[in-house]
């Protein structure tokens, strides 16, 4: 008995410290209700006591799949017509228990679906609703000069617009808009009727009428955790706690919030608990810029690594073949070939090594960052005053003081040119990192790029433009203090 | 007695040109006693600057071998070999990214020697060449081509070498000046018993500082000797020009 | 009479001349048969005495849209069902002479169709159809035990696999599968049912059948010219000789020729006009190396353009403000900017400016290699030993003769560096280019990375490596050349 | 009788260390004759670079005026003011990019002289200062100090200039041939009616050389008149000293 108890508190250790040392790890995908969804989770974690890492606006299903299947993130909310097709490739309505069968073997369960189904829907004012008589889509067949727009999108996919046309044998005239301008448009009573997510913002906001899909030709997107199956048993029992809990309605009032009612991802997510006696009210501040530092934190890991590699890799290289000149020169061709693959071939390229995330990001920008360096590093000490080089043998300098007294100073500033030019441009280059979830200020740049918003890639741009300029600032102060004096005495003249 | 340096039928060429590779020392052999002072007059382009690089190894001969202090020259550990000859470079030859001091104390800072030392030896040097402390914490180009020239001397000093190789040391500095240092040196070396090898332009320098004169002319010993036996017995025309012109 | 026959002689020779200096723009898609159409056009005006420019591989439907309506080229072979949708976005079948009437106001008309219609299609071997029975894809519900797999895109495609096993009311489990290993999965007798497009060279290769669409489900995909209204009316006359020309089959031996008899689109192309005798017999060389040399020629172009204004610019801006550190910081911060604007958002930012092809491009690329060319002048300008400056001074030499005999020469060195730097960077970077048309090595790369092709990526790749290191080569001439001897003089001793 | 150069109570000071700027020129009042050759000599560090640099304006005084040919020197078009007159840098200077040709030929060029002229031009310089003509195509760092001193000197000489500035310009060359460039010097001198201010550590050439002498000590004007003047009644200890070295 005492030998079990002991073993027991053993493992209450071992598991509270795991707990306290390894946090979980929730993701989600770079889109709005991802977000939220994402912070419902991490927060209800939280509540708990859980230690949770955000790693939220992966760039697409299979960078979130590949992840969690990996081990790199514990946790993120899915949708169950997603998992059918694009993961597992089902061409057939599979239940949540099959999809669990199925997904078993990945080490990976699907929890019970929170409730909403996110899918296609057609909408409609209430007032051209009630005026037409519209109920379901079919209605939409016997309704005549109705105007109907369609996103581009929704118009090209045969699992929209073609198939539903055909399906409910619909011969409307329709014509393709900006999703975005589209809500203005109906609201205006421009147009009559456009299609929608079912969990739009828009749908609450503007009060609209979902024509019912009672042929069952939309598939159904109900959200579910998705999680891996060594995840501990008491975050499981917490992530319980949200099955059923959010409606198609409730989903459409956090989405309003976060676009209309401009509020953060967090700040929504919380309330959502709070109401439901699942989460205390915690003090949000403005999500903007927590997602801004954070962005800006992991920007500068990304490029500070790959830089400090490439400084050190790409000086002492230099210095180590620069009296050699065909060796010299075939350093610099290699690293001049690594400049010839496209930056998101090379990001490619990584995965069957680095696997996704930050490694293979900071790898591929080391190797983008060493050609200004090595060049313009060989290019100084190769082109050094040579009567200075034989003072300085002649005054019995070895060969590693005279790299370190005479080469070294003499070339800074061309070495530091080279530095600040791979610095800047790792800064530009790592915007793509995002491509491969490994953060940074790419994330807001990709989403931006993807949801044609302009204010998200603001937020990644300018404070990655702001970076450029401090890290020039940092390097004019680097500069002040290690380059030699005497440069310092000329400017002053 | 000992032979600092010995040159055995050193030849030494340089390409220029297309004319291939052309003789700048020819069959050069010499012996310069230990413990006194060398002087190498002779003609602007004459192998001065080359003969004194042959001595610490900054230059191979083409041919024949260099000895000093009767060995040879070694193949390893040179720095080593380097450090204990003094090496005034001709012009000064100061790195311009370090200040005075430190283009003075680099050496003895490799050496290990504590700071206090350093200190107290620099602060010597620099008095015995009419350096004012205030050159310490500037750059080189912040000097005169005198005082320049002087650093460089300390910087040659600075590790008490048991050879010095002077080289026009000091062309720039006016004649008060030169005085001083004549006179000091006179001391260390009569205390310390070093060696050195001086080329210079000035006869009356020749023959005031050496105990051995040189006399080089197109890469060719035209005479050497006591200063007083090159003086009395030219043996050369240009020899006698030289000495006349001393006069 | 003598008035009009004058007019009649200068409007022949205006149509002569404009013939001459003007060649017809053919352009194609980035995919086989797209290619071989392409080449049927152009050589079938060419042999009517017109000059042609090729312009293939653009990337994608809507960049040949989009430079035909902006007059960019003259025409290319377009799908009706991609007219209607991709571009019209009509939702319902449309007749050609529905589809050139709407799209007449952009100055652009259809020609009749070549004959064969490029289409989804189900395929058995001819042996699995006789066995089973099969003629139509409606018989495949009653068939049992088949291995039916289809290409990843089909099986998610609602106009693919699930529209159509609702439409014929089919049910067999079918499996994921690359399109390439399919074929042979099927000639091995391992599978049994396959997608595939009507016109595959595989088709006639493996002698599959095709199964009846007898309800329709797949829409009509009739290859037809595109052409901008202004073609000269011979060429109208000469490029109608195409209509109804070429069926199914036809398609299919050609693009088997080039699959599998690893001819070149030229090639094919002109047997396929020698047979029908619309052209004469011509000497083909194997296009791989046209291909190669055009792309490579059109990559030279691309960062030769834009590395002699960086150049330009770079140097002369930097002669100019490098004695203003302020101005010079200022330069560099600017640069340094630019960089941090990722290269794909760049190059989208340059096309409402610049349009879509080569110029947006080179001015993406010129911007991107300023930065290397500018910081390491600058840094080469202010670093030079200040003695020599002041000797320059008091020997009367003007500011202009100081940059041009000593500050230009001691810089020579490090300004080099930076400019072979940009010159490498830019030939990595102008891969990017074939995303918005402007060609060069991108454009295999761009194709191979869509089609998964390698042997396609290796084309890009491997020319663009070469061209990094000949580049570095020819910049060794020049420094040789333009270097100050006395840096030649120490390498040697 | 006309000044070629003329300094007006010239104040000149460099910053160095933390005390300030220190006065290198300190209220020189001096008129040099046009037509011969002034002598400056000196301490080193004395200020006769930084009289010379005065001169053609590389450096601004901080208080007074030097005026050049009676004129104030002028504020615009400095290169044409300093072309014409010849500047033979302390220690040569040559530019290291450019062969000793070029460096000697690059004014005419720039002057638009006709290639014959700069060739014979450039012929007869080479041999008045005793140099081979193989030294062309080479780089000065392949020279020897004294051959790269002369290349200097060339240069200066090029375009024939009316006012010469030699800066310790034979230092690094040897006695014999130092005497061939005395007498060429000389000739050109009487011949051409140039006027010279010669920076010099050696009095006897300055005797032997100027018809007007300068003492300078710590930025001050010791004495100056004729040398045989000086020689005669040195005005002060200083130059008493340097007087009996001369002898
Ligand atoms: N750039 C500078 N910065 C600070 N001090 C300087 C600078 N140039 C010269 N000096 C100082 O000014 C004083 C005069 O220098 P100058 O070069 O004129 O002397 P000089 O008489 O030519 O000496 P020398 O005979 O050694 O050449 C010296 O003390 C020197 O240290
Ligand atoms: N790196 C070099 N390349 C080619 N020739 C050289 C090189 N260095 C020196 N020389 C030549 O070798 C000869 C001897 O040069 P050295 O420097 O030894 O002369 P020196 O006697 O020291 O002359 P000075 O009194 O002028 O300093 C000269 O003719 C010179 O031109
Ligand atoms: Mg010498
Ligand atoms: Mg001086």
């Amino acid at each position: 008995m005492r030998c079990n108890s002991t073993l027991f508190l053993v493992m209450l250790f071992a598991s509270t410290y795991s707990a306290a040392s390894e946090p979980i790890k929730v993701a989600s995908k770079n889109f709005g209700e991802s977000y939220i969804l994402g912070e419902l989770t991490a927060q209800l974690l939280e509540q708990d006591g859980f230690d949770v890492e955000r790693r939220f606006g992966l760039g697409g299903t299979l960078i979130c799949y590949e992840a969690l299947a990996s081990g790199e993130i514990d946790l993120y909310v899915e949708y169950t017509g997603t998992i059918e097709q694009a993961i597992l490739k089902l061409t057939e309505r599979a239940s949540i228990a099959e999809l669990n069968e199925r997904i078993a073997e990945k080490g990976i369960r699907l929890l019970e679906p929170l409730g909403f189904n996110n899918t296609y829907a057609i909408v409609v004012t209430r007032d051209v609703a009630e005026r037409n008589g519209l109920h379901t889509v079919g209605d939409l067949a016997t309704a005549r000069d109705l105007k109907v727009v369609l996103s581009h999108e929704f118009l090209e996919r045969e699992d929209g617009w073609p198939g539903l046309a055909a399906a409910y044998g619909l011969s409307s005239q329709v014509v393709g808009m900006e999703h975005g301008l589209a809500y203005q448009a109906l609201n205006d009573g421009e147009i009559d009727v456009m299609d929608a997510y079912s969990t739009d913002g828009e749908l609450k906001r503007y009060d609209l009428t979902i024509l019912d899909d009672d042929k069952g030709f939309f598939p159904e997107y109900l959200a579910v955790p998705l999680i891996r199956k060594d995840l501990p048993a008491r975050a499981v029992a917490v992530l319980r706690q949200l099955a059923g809990i959010l409606d198609d309605p409730g989903m459409q009032a956090m989405n309003a919030e976060v676009v209309f009612g401009k509020r953060s991802f967090a700040d929504v997510a919380n309330e959502f608990l709070v109401n439901k006696g699942l989460a205390d009210e915690r003090l949000i501040v403005d999500a903007i810029w927590p997602n801004l530092v954070r962005n800006t934190l992991q920007h500068l890991k990304l490029t500070g690594i790959a830089l400090a590699a490439a400084i050190l890799v790409g000086v002492f290289a230099s210095l180590a073949v620069f009296r050699i000149a065909a060796l010299s020169r075939a350093l610099i061709y290699f690293s001049g070939l690594l400049q010839t693959v496209p930056s998101i071939a090379l990001l490619a390229l990584m995965i069957p090594f680095f696997g996704i995330g930050m490694y293979p990001a900071i790898v591929a920008l080391f190797l983008y960052s060493l050609l200004p360096i090595l060049r313009n590093t060989i290019t100084a000490l190769t082109t050094l005053d040579p009567t200075l080089i034989r003072v300085a043998t002649a005054m019995g300098l070895s060969n590693r003081e005279q790299l370190r007294y005479v080469y070294i100073p003499l070339s800074l500033p061309s070495m530091l040119a080279g530095i600040r030019t791979a610095a800047v441009i790792s800064i530009g280059t790592a915007t793509l990192a995002a491509f491969i979830g490994a953060g940074g200020l790419g994330d807001p740049i990709v989403t931006g790029l993807a949801l044609n918003d302009v204010g998200l890639i603001l937020q990644g741009a300018v404070p990655a433009a702001l970076l450029a300029i401090i890290t020039e600032l940092i390097f004019e102060l680097i500069e002040r203090l290690v380059l030699p004096g005497h440069l310092r005495v000329e400017a002053a003249g | 007695m000992t032979n600092c340096v010995e040159f055995r039928g050193v030849d030494k060429s340089f390409v220029f040109g297309p004319d291939g590779p052309k003789k700048v020392l020819d069959g050069i052999e010499l012996r310069f006693p230990e413990g006194i002072t060398t002087a190498v007059v002779g003609e602007s382009g004459s192998g001065k600057t080359t003969l004194l690089q042959l001595i610490n190894a900054v230059l191979e001969p083409d041919a024949g071998e260099v000895r000093v202090f009767d060995e040879p020259i070694p193949d390893q550990h040179r720095e080593k070999f380097r450090r204990r000859i003094g090496y005034s470079v001709q012009g000064a030859g100061l790195f311009p990214h370090m200040t005075n001091r430190d283009n003075v104390v680099l050496l003895a800072k490799l050496e290990g020697w504590i700071d206090d030392l350093i200190e107290e030896r620099y602060q010597v040097l620099l008095a015995e060449m009419g350096l004012a402390m205030d050159v310490s914490n500037r750059y080189p180009r912040e000097l005169s081509g005198g005082q320049q020239q002087r650093v460089g001397l300390c910087r040659a000093l600075m590790l008490r070498p048991r050879l010095l190789l002077l080289d026009e040391p000091f062309s720039a500095v006016d004649p008060i000046t030169r005085i001083g240092i004549y006179e000091r040196f006179q001391a260390v070396q009569d205390h310390e018993g070093v060696s050195a090898v001086l080329v210079t332009h000035d006869m009356r320098e020749a023959v005031r500082l050496a105990g051995n004169l040189v006399i080089l002319r197109e890469g060719k010993v035209l005479q050497h000797g006591p200063p007083q036996d090159v003086l009395n017995a030219p043996a050369h025309e240009y020899v006698e020009m030289l000495v006349k012109e001393h006069l």
